[in-house]
Order: C-alpha cells, then structure tokens, then sequence
C-alpha cells in the first residue's frame, strides 16, 4: 500500500485529491494544511507569485520530509504536493494531508511538514508587486 | 569542466541556467569561493547552499566532473 | 463580513464548501481538520455511527468556539460544520477550517476547535458494531 | 410541571424524549437528586449536566416552569 504522495504540479492542486489519497477506514483523524497566495506581504500589493523547483532533488526533499513524519509520529499516510509555475492570488501553492488514528499526531505532523518544507525545499518563490518583483527571503 | 545548475536568485546572478568551470575536480568550498570571486553579487544575498547529486552537500565535499552539481540559494517554498 | 460557518447537517459534509467559506485573499494559511469514521475502536468493528444532537444548543457550543478560536487566535475565518444522524464508514463526522495570516495561529485554533467541540457541544455517538452498539463515552 | 429533554444514553434510561416533572420550581441540585431517585440507571453512567436554558448550569441554579431544561449526558461528537 501506498503511504506517501509526492508530487510537483503546474497545474492548479485538488485539496480533496490529497484529502482521497490520505483517507483511510483505519484512521478518525485527518489534518490538512492549505497554503494560498495572499494579495499582500509587508504592506506592498502582490499580484501573482512565480515557483522555481529543482524538481528532482525538489521531490527527493519532500518524500524526505513525508518519511521523517511516518517515522516521528503516528501517521498512516500522508500528501506533500506543490505548486511550480505561475499561481494567483488565492490560488492553492501547497497543499500537505496527514491521516492518523490519532488527531494530536495528526496536527504535530502537519505542523512538521510545511515547517520543514519552507527550510529544505528547492523551491524559490518569486513575488510580483504592482511595481516590481523579487525573490522572497533571498537577501538581508 | 564542471557545470553548476543556477536556480532562483543565482539564476539571475549568474545571469544563465547553468555556470561553467574549467575544472576537473575542487571541493564544495573552492567552488564557493570561485563563485564570489567570478561573481560578487553572491555576497550581497543571505548565502547559498551546495548540492551535489541532489544532496545538500558540505563545504569539504569533493566535486568531480560527473557530478550534477547545483547552488541553492535561500528556498522560499510553501 | 461573515467570519463564521456554524453547521448541523442531515447530509454528507464537503471540506470543499468549510475550505472555500474561510478561504480569504489576506491569509496564506489555512488548516483543516476532516474527522471520519474508521472501521475499528478498541478492537471491535464497527459498521457505522449515529450522531444525536441537542440542536440549538450545539450550535450555541460550536459559536462559543469559534469565538473563543478568533479572541485567542490570529485568525480571519472559521468553519465548524457537524454531522447529524447515520454515518456510514469512511464518511465525514465533522470539519474544521481556518484562515490565518500565519500558520502556527491557524494550527493552534483548529486544534482548539475540535479538542473543546469534543467537550462541550452537545452530541452524542452511538457507535454500532457488527454485535450490538453503545453510546461512546457515557459508561465509566 | 417542569418538562426536561433527554439526548442519548438519558433518553434511552428514561425511555422517551422528555422526564416531566410534577414541580413548579426546583434547583439543579434537585432535580439531579430526583433523577438518581426515579431512575437508579443514572448511577451507572459517567453522570450528566443540566442545561437550562440550552445553557449548561450549575447545581445552585434555580428552575421554574417556562425554562427549557435538559439533561447532557457525556457528550462524544466530532
């Protein structure tokens, strides 16, 4: 049985497509951590985001990431998929699912994994502004 | 010759997707090295990270020709 | 604005409609909790679950919490939508979602929500199992 | 007479949605007092709360004919 689904899109995430890969009959407890593209960050105006991936090592990074959770907490399966490309404002960029039998491992895990996502995935967001655009977190 | 893939900030700096170097084989710190010396931008951002064959790779690692090779600077994901 | 979906419901939840009423352009976070029915407690199977609720005192219960969840939390939305009446394996009993600019809040308040909904909202289960059924909880 | 909902395993001791009791006002203390009386089972669960008012109260609360009392066995939703 598969317990990890791993994957880099550029095409728009299903929230219920993790949700359908982590349920399972054995598990109560499913958490699920959605992150979207907000219209501001530190007062300016954002009009899109743009996701670089070095998408080998980008997965390798991510299916790391799901095998630290199976083996840290009680987790029965779990979804880390991302966004590559161009994403709008409200647009879905991550989406992590955890099923566990027990709802507190299930909330630690998810926690885990977009924590440690944001710290060791080559993924590199490029914010565009009304007036410009940088790489996010690149300089001092 | 070693070739560096450039992601990101680096993508920009070096100003290609990927950096030559006409070396055989030098370690991970001696590629850094030669990346600010070839390019003083780099100092200017928060720093970059190694990765040799799609490992984050430490400064005394060896590199060597077959090697895929790639800077990683700051990752912004999520 | 509307900050708050507060619902009982006869017929099958969808995480989608909890998602898209907390989902807001100002938040990047957004945290979901999806409770479903597993097979198995306690080494008994169990076949399906009845869910009776005292029904505008639930409701009351669950507006307190999202309440409490938006004063003790930096969060922007909150979707508590319950269950009532047969549920079947696999089915949705309950879900949580929240909008938070940040993650950690997002997380804290979802776990909140469902840890306190567990206490204090009226609801009952009868789990049914394939030789009888109980009313979880109620015996020491 | 004071009227008093039953939900879940209280329901199913009581044997019916309602318990009416012949008194135009009483505590909450009573009235738990005159439930372990007519219906000895309360004892074998975890105990119960009153609601008045769909409000959970305490055992000093008083309760007259027109509030709407129930009783609240260990809840178990979500």
């Amino acid at each position: 049985m598969e317990v990890k689904s791993i994957k880099i899109s550029d095409t728009p995430l299903s929230i219920d497509d993790a949700y359908q890969f982590v349920q399972d009959v054995s598990c109560g407890g499913n958490c699920l951590f959605v992150g979207t593209v907000r219209n501001k960050n530190k007062g300016k105006t954002v009009t899109h985001l743009n996701f670089e991936t070095y998408e080998p090592m980008a997965l390798k990074e991510m299916d790391k990431i799901a095998d630290q959770c199976l083996e840290k907490f009680e987790v029965k399966k779990i979804a880390i998929h991302h966004r590559s490309g161009h994403v709008g404002l409200k647009e879905i960029a991550v989406v992590i699912a955890v099923s566990s039998p027990h709802r507190a491992d299930g909330f630690m895990a998810c926690q885990y994994a977009i924590d440690t996502l944001k710290e060791t995935v080559p993924i590199w967001k490029k914010e565009h502004l009304e007036d410009g655009s940088y790489w996010v977190g690149a300089r001092p | 010759m070693i070739k560096v893939k450039c992601f990101g900030v680096a993508r920009e700096i070096i100003k290609s997707d990927y950096f030559e170097l006409n070396r055989s084989d030098l370690s991970v710190k001696e590629l850094r090295s030669a990346l600010y010396e070839s390019h003083p931008e780099f100092s200017m951002i928060k720093g970059f990270m190694i990765a040799v064959n799609q490992e984050y790779a430490t400064d005394e690692m060896a590199i060597t020709a077959n090697d895929e090779v790639a800077i990683i600077p700051p990752v912004s994901g999520g």
